[in-house]
C-alpha cells in the first residue's frame, strides 16, 4: 500500500485518479458499479448557469480506438444542479469539481460565483476547450487573447480551486499552459477531445449531426501523453493528465511524463469500474516498482 | 446493473443472418424484464471499441443462462458470430427500462421486424405467465428468414408476415390484416425505425395504446454519455436508461 | 468500370490513390506485392539534398489503432537517388512525386532546382510537416511566415506540379491552406503525422529515441477527414486527403469530404497490397453507388 | 513474399509461456530459409494494431505446412496462443535474410536463448541436410522451461544449460563448456540481446566467425517503412531486409 495521496494546487485528493468531465454524468448514475467516494475526484458533467438541450441525434460515432461525440454540454443548469444534484453528491467523501462552461466571459463568472457559495465543492475545472458548442468553449481554448480574458475574469472572483482546461487543438499548448499560469490557474487539465468529423459513405451523411465532434479514447493518447509532457516542462502548477486512459499502465505513464492526478473519461463507458480499477491498479504499480508514495513517481521520465 | 462474465455454451446460426448465443453465468442471474438490453464486450476483433447493445432475447434462471438473438451487419456482431464455445462474453447488464404490460382485460399485439422480433419473445414469455391475451405479428423478408417459429409458439399466436408471401400475410408487417383489423388494445413494437414509425400512425388513428423500442447507437448504455439521446416533451432524454421502450406519446416522432 | 482519373492541379492521375511519402519506400520495395504502376501515384520517401541517416533506433512505438514514428527523414540524398533510384522508377507507367524536405529554404529550393531536370517526375510535394528533425520541417509547418518565405521560394523555381504537404499539429489548418494556394502551390496534401509521444512505464523510458514522433494510423483519421473538410471548403485549388486510410470505404469518406484524391500510409505496413486493394475497391464503390466518374464522388457532402 | 492466408493445424502449449502453432496453406509453400521470419497479422484482439514478426521454426514442404515457436510475452501473442483449429492465420512471408553456412570442414556452434532458440532448429535441420558438423547449445531458465529436446535431438546434439542445473550444465549459456572450450569455428546465435553480445564477445576475442539474428521491432518487415534500423559501418540499415541476422563484425555494437 503506497501513499496514493496528491495535491492539485491546494486541493489534496486521497489518490490521483479522477473521472473526467461528460463521462461519469453526475455521480450517481455510477453508484450500481462503483461507490463514488473511492475516486481521488468526481468531475461532474459540465455545467452552465442555464439548462442546455444539446445537439440534435445523432452525437456519437465510434472510431478506430475510440469515438467521436457532440453532446454539446447538455445539463439542466446550475439552478437544477444546486437543487437536486448537489444534495446528493455532496455527502460522496471526495472531492467534488464542477466543469464550469459559458458562452460569454459573463458566463462563466456568474457560474463561477454561484458555485462559490456551495460547500463541498472544492475546485472548479474551467472548459475553455469545448468543440460541441457553437459560442464560448473551444473559441476561447484555441485563442490566447480571449482565453486571457476568461481566466482572468473567472479567477478574481472564483473562491475555490481553479482547474483550468485545455484544448489540444492549438498549435503550441504550452503557450497556453503558461497563460493559465501566469493568470493563477492553480492547476491544469488536458486534453479535451480533438476535434475530428465521421462520414458515412453509404448515404454520404455525416455521422453526427454537427458534423464535427471532439475525438477521446485511447486513439487520442500518444498526443495527450506528449502535450502532458511538454507542459509539465513549461509551468510549476500541477498537471492533471486525460486522454485515453485505459488503466493502471496508462495512467502511470502520463504521471512519468508529469502529471499529479489523471482523468479517466471513455474508459469508463466500456468498463464503468475503470477508475476505480485503475486507483488499486496504481497501487500495484507504485509497490511492483518500489515507490513509497505516489508523488515520487511524477516526471520521473529517464530520457537516457 | 453490473459488469459480468459469461462463458458461452452456444453459437447456433439460424438464418443466414442470424444467430443466437446461449451464455452462461457463474451466479443467479438478476431480474431482467422483456425489453431490457446488455452491453457486450467484442474482444475477438481489431475493428470493435465501444460495447454492442443487444436486447435480451430469452432467460432461463434455473441454468442462470441467456440467450441473445444477433443479426450479423458488421464486424461487431461478425466477431460474435465467430466465437466459439467456452469464449468468455463479458456483458453490462440489464440495462434500459421495459414493455408496460397492460391488465387482465387488455389485448395487445406485439409487433416485431428484422431483429426487432428479439425483445417481442421475451414479452411474449412474461404476457403468458401473466396469463395476458396477446398475439405475435412478426415480419420477415421471407419463409427461410423467419426466426425459430416454434420458440414464440410456445407462449402464444404467432401471425407472420413475408415481403414474398413465402410465409403468411404477403407484404410488409405494416400491411398485415392481424395489425390493419385485428382485436387488440396495446400495441407494442420494435424493428426498423421507418417501421416502427407507420406502427406508430396506425395506433395513433386508432387511439391505441403503443410502446416503440428504439436503438438509438450507444456509447456507454448506463446513462453518463448522454450520446444516446431522443427528443421528447422533455428534451432530449437517454434512450439507455429512460428507454429504450417509450410511448409513442412522449417522442416528437412525425408520424 | 467507373472512370477513376482525376486532376491534381494540372497533373492528370489514371485514379485518386497514391502511396503516401515514406510508407511505400521508393516503390521497387512493393514489387514483390503490387505493380507501382497500377497506383495513381507514386510519393516517393522524404528526400533531402545529402545523405541522411535519420535519427537512432526505437524509432517506433506502436499505439492503439496507430503507430508514432521519428525515422526523422533517413535517404541517401538526391544525387543517390538521381544515380540510382530514378532510372529504375521512372519506368514506371504512373506519376512519380518526389517528397521534398529541407532544413532551411536555400536546401528546399537546391533541391527543387535538382528534381526540375528530372523527367518522369511529375511533380513535388513540399513537406513543410515532419515532425521529426530539430531543423526545418513541421517548424516551417506550423508557423505561418515560416510556410509562406518556403513556399514563396520554392515557387519561385519549381517546374513541375507543386504539391504543399500540411501538418495537422497547428490551431487553423485553413490559414496554412490559404497561404499554399495564395502562394501558387497546384495542390495541397493532408495530413502529416499528429505529433506524439509513447512512454514504457516499465523502464519508465520514453520508447523513441526522440521521446517525441509522428502518430499515423486509423487512430487518426477523424482528425484528417475534418482538416480535409476543412480545408477543402477554404481553397479551390486540389486536396489530397491522407491519414488512416486502410480500405476503400476510408477512401471514398475522404473524396465525400472534398479531397479530389488520397495518400494511403500506415496501412501498407499491414497489407503491403493496400493502395492497390483500394484502387479496386473505390472502382466498386462507385459502381455500386451510381457514378460514372470518380470525380462525381469529389466533395458529396450531404449536410441536411 | 507475398500475403497469404494459412489455416491453423494446431496449437499447442509446450510449455507455461511457450506454444507451437502448426499452420498450412492451401498452395506449395516458397523456398523458406533458416533465419528468415514471418509477419503474422493477430485478427482476434482488441489491442493488436502491427503485425507480428515471428521466426520459422519449421516447414514441411510436403505438407505445406510452417509451424512457430512463440512465446507469450503481451496482447498480440496471447490473442494467438487462443487461435482455435481452423482459424485463419494471415501472413506476409518469408521476410529477411538468413545465416550463412560454412564449409564442408566447418564446425558450428548453434546458440539460442529463450524464444531466439526459434531459427536454430531451421538452420540445424539444413545443416544436417547439407552434411555440416554441429551442436546446438540451448539455454532455458530450468527443465520445465525446456522446449521440445527431441525435435533438436533429429538432427544434432544438444547442450542445454539452465539456470537453476535442473538440466544439463548449471548457469547461463554464455558459461556453458561447450561455448567457452568447445571445439567450432562458426557461432550462429539467437537470444536476447545482452546474451548475443555476451556470445559475440567471446567470438570476437576467439576470432570465430558469428551471425547474430536481430529482433528490432518492426512496423512493416519489408522494408519500406525505416523503423527496424540497426547502427552499422554503413550506416542505419533495416533489419528485415538487410537482417535479421548480422555478421558482428558489420554491427556497431560494444563488445
Ligand atoms: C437497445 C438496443 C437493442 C438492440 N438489440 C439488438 C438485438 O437484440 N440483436 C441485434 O442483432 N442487434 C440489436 N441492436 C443493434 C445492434 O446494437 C447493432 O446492430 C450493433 O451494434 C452493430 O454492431 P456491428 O459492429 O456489427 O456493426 P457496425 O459496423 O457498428 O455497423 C454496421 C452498420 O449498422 C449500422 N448501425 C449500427 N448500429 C446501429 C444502430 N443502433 N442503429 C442504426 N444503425 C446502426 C451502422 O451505421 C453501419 O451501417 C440493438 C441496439 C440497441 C440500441
Ligand atoms: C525478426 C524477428 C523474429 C522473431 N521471432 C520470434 C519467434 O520466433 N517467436 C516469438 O515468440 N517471438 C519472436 N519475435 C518477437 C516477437 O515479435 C514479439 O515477442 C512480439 O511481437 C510481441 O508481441 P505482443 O503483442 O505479444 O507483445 P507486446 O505487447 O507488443 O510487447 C510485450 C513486451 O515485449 C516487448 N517487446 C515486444 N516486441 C519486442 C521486440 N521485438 N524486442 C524487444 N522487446 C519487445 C514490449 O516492449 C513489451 O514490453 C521475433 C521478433 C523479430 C523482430
Ligand atoms: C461523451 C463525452 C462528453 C464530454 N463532455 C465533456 C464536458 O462536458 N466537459 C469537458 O470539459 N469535457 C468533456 N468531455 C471530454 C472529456 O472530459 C475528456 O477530456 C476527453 O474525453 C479525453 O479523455 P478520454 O480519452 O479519457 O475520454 C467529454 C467527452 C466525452 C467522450
Ligand atoms: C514510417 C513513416 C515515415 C514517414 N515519412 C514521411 C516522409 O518522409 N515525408 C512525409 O511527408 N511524410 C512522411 N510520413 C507521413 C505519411 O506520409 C502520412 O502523411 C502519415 O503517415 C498519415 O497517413 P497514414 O495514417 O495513412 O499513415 C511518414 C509516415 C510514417 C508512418
Ligand atoms: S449510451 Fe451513454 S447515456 Fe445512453
Ligand atoms: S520494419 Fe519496416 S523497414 Fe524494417
Amino acid at each position: 500500500m503506497a501513499d496514493l495521496s496528491v495535491d492539485i494546487g491546494g486541493l489534496k485528493l486521497k489518490n490521483p485518479v479522477m473521472t473526467a468531465s461528460g463521462t461519469c454524468g453526475f455521480g450517481p448514475e455510477m453508484e450500481p458499479f462503483i461507490d463514488p467516494s473511492d475516486l481521488g475526484a468526481l468531475v461532474v458533467k459540465g455545467t452552465t448557469l442555464k439548462n442546455r438541450d444539446g445537439n440534435p441525434y445523432p452525437r456519437m460515432a465510434e472510431t478506430p480506438s475510440g469515438m467521436l461525440n457532440s453532446v454539446g454540454l447538455q445539463n439542466k443548469g446550475i439552478d437544477y444542479f444546486k437543487e437536486f444534484t448537489y444534495p446528493r453528491i455532496k455527502k460522496y467523501n471526495t472531492s467534488v469539481i464542477i466543469n464550469v462552461n459559458g458562452s460569454t466571459v459573463e458566463d462563466y463568472v456568474e457560474l463561477t460565483e454561484i458555485i462559490n457559495d456551495l460547500d463541498g465543492i472544492d475546485a472548479i475545472e474551467l472548459n475553455i476547450s469545448c468543440p460541441n458548442v457553437k459560442m464560448g468553449g473551444m473559441v476561447f481554448g484555441t485563442h490566447l487573447p480571449a482565453a486571457e480574458k476568461v481566466i482572468k475574469a473567472v479567477r478574481k472572483v472564483c473562491k475555490k480551486s481553479m482547474m483550468v482546461k485545455l484544448s489540444p487543438n492549438v498549435t503550441s499548448i504550452t503557450d497556453f499552459a503558461k497563460l493559465a499560469e501566469a493568470e493563477g490557474a492553480d492547476s491544469i487539465s488536458l486534453i479535451n477531445t480533438l476535434l475530428g468529423m465521421a462520414v458515412d459513405a453509404k448515404t454520404r451523411k455525416p455521422v453526427l449531426s454537427t458534423v464535427t465532434g471532439g475525438l477521446s479514447g485511447p486513439a487520442i493518447k500518444p498526443v495527450a501523453l506528449r502535450m502532458v509532457w511538454q507542459v509539465a516542462a513549461a509551468v510549476k502548477i500541477p498537471v492533471i493528465g486525460i486522454g485515453g486512459i485505459m488503466n493502471a499502465t496508462d495512467a502511470a505513464e502520463f504521471m512519468i511524463a508529469g502529471a499529479t492526478a489523471v482523468q479517466v473519461g471513455t474508459a469508463m463507458f466500456i468498463e464503468p469500474t475503470a477508475a476505480v480499477d485503475i486507483v488499486k491498479g496504481l497501487d500495484k504499480y507504485l509497490d511492483d516498482y518500489g515507490f513509497d508514495k505516489a508523488t515520487d513517481l511524477i516526471s520521473t521520465l529517464d530520457k537516457q | 446493473m453490473r459488469t459480468e462474465d459469461f462463458r458461452l455454451l452456444k453459437n447456433k446460426r439460424i438464418t443466414r443472418d442470424y444467430f443466437v448465443m446461449d451464455i452462461v453465468a457463474d451466479q443467479p442471474l438478476p431480474d431482467i424484464m422483456p425489453g431490457q438490453f446488455v452491453q457486450l464486450r467484442v474482444d475477438n476483433n481489431r475493428e470493435t471499441f465501444l460495447r454492442r447493445p443487444i436486447s435480451v432475447y430469452d432467460t432461463d434462471y434455473a441454468r442462470n443462462t441467456i440467450s441473445l438473438l444477433i443479426k450479423e451487419v458488421g464486424a461487431g456482431t461478425r466477431a460474435m458470430s465467430q466465437l466459439s464455445e467456452g469464449a468468455v462474453v463479458n456483458l453490462v447488464h440489464p440495462l434500459g427500462n421495459s414493455f408496460t404490460p397492460g391488465d387482465r382485460n387488455s389485448r395487445s399485439l406485439l409487433v416485431g421486424g428484422g431483429v426487432g422480433v428479439a425483445p417481442m419473445l421475451m414479452l411474449g414469455k412474461y404476457f403468458k405467465k401473466s396469463g395476458l391475451d396477446f398475439k405475435f405479428l412478426l415480419g420477415y423478408q421471407s419463409s427461410e428468414h423467419v426466426i425459430q417459429k416454434e420458440r414464440y409458439e410456445q407462449y402464444g399466436e404467432v401471425l407472420i408476415s413475408t415481403d414474398d408471401g413465402t410465409m403468411g400475410h404477403k407484404g410488409l408487417v405494416t400491411s398485415h390484416p392481424g395489425l390493419l383489423e385485428g382485436e387488440y388494445d396495446r400495441i407494442y413494437c420494435c424493428g426498423p425505425e421507418i417501421m416502427m414509425k407507420k406502427v406508430a400512425g396506425i395506433a395513433r388513428s386508432a387511439g391505441k395504446f403503443c410502446e416503440v423500442s428504439l436503438e438509438n447507437t450507444m456509447a456507454c448504455g448506463y446513462g453518463v454519455c448522454l450520446c444516446c439521446v431522443v427528443e421528447t416533451d422533455r428534451g432530449n432524454i437517454c434512450t439507455c436508461t429512460e428507454g429504450p421502450v417509450f410511448n409513442i406519446n412522449e417522442l416528437k416522432w412525425q408520424i
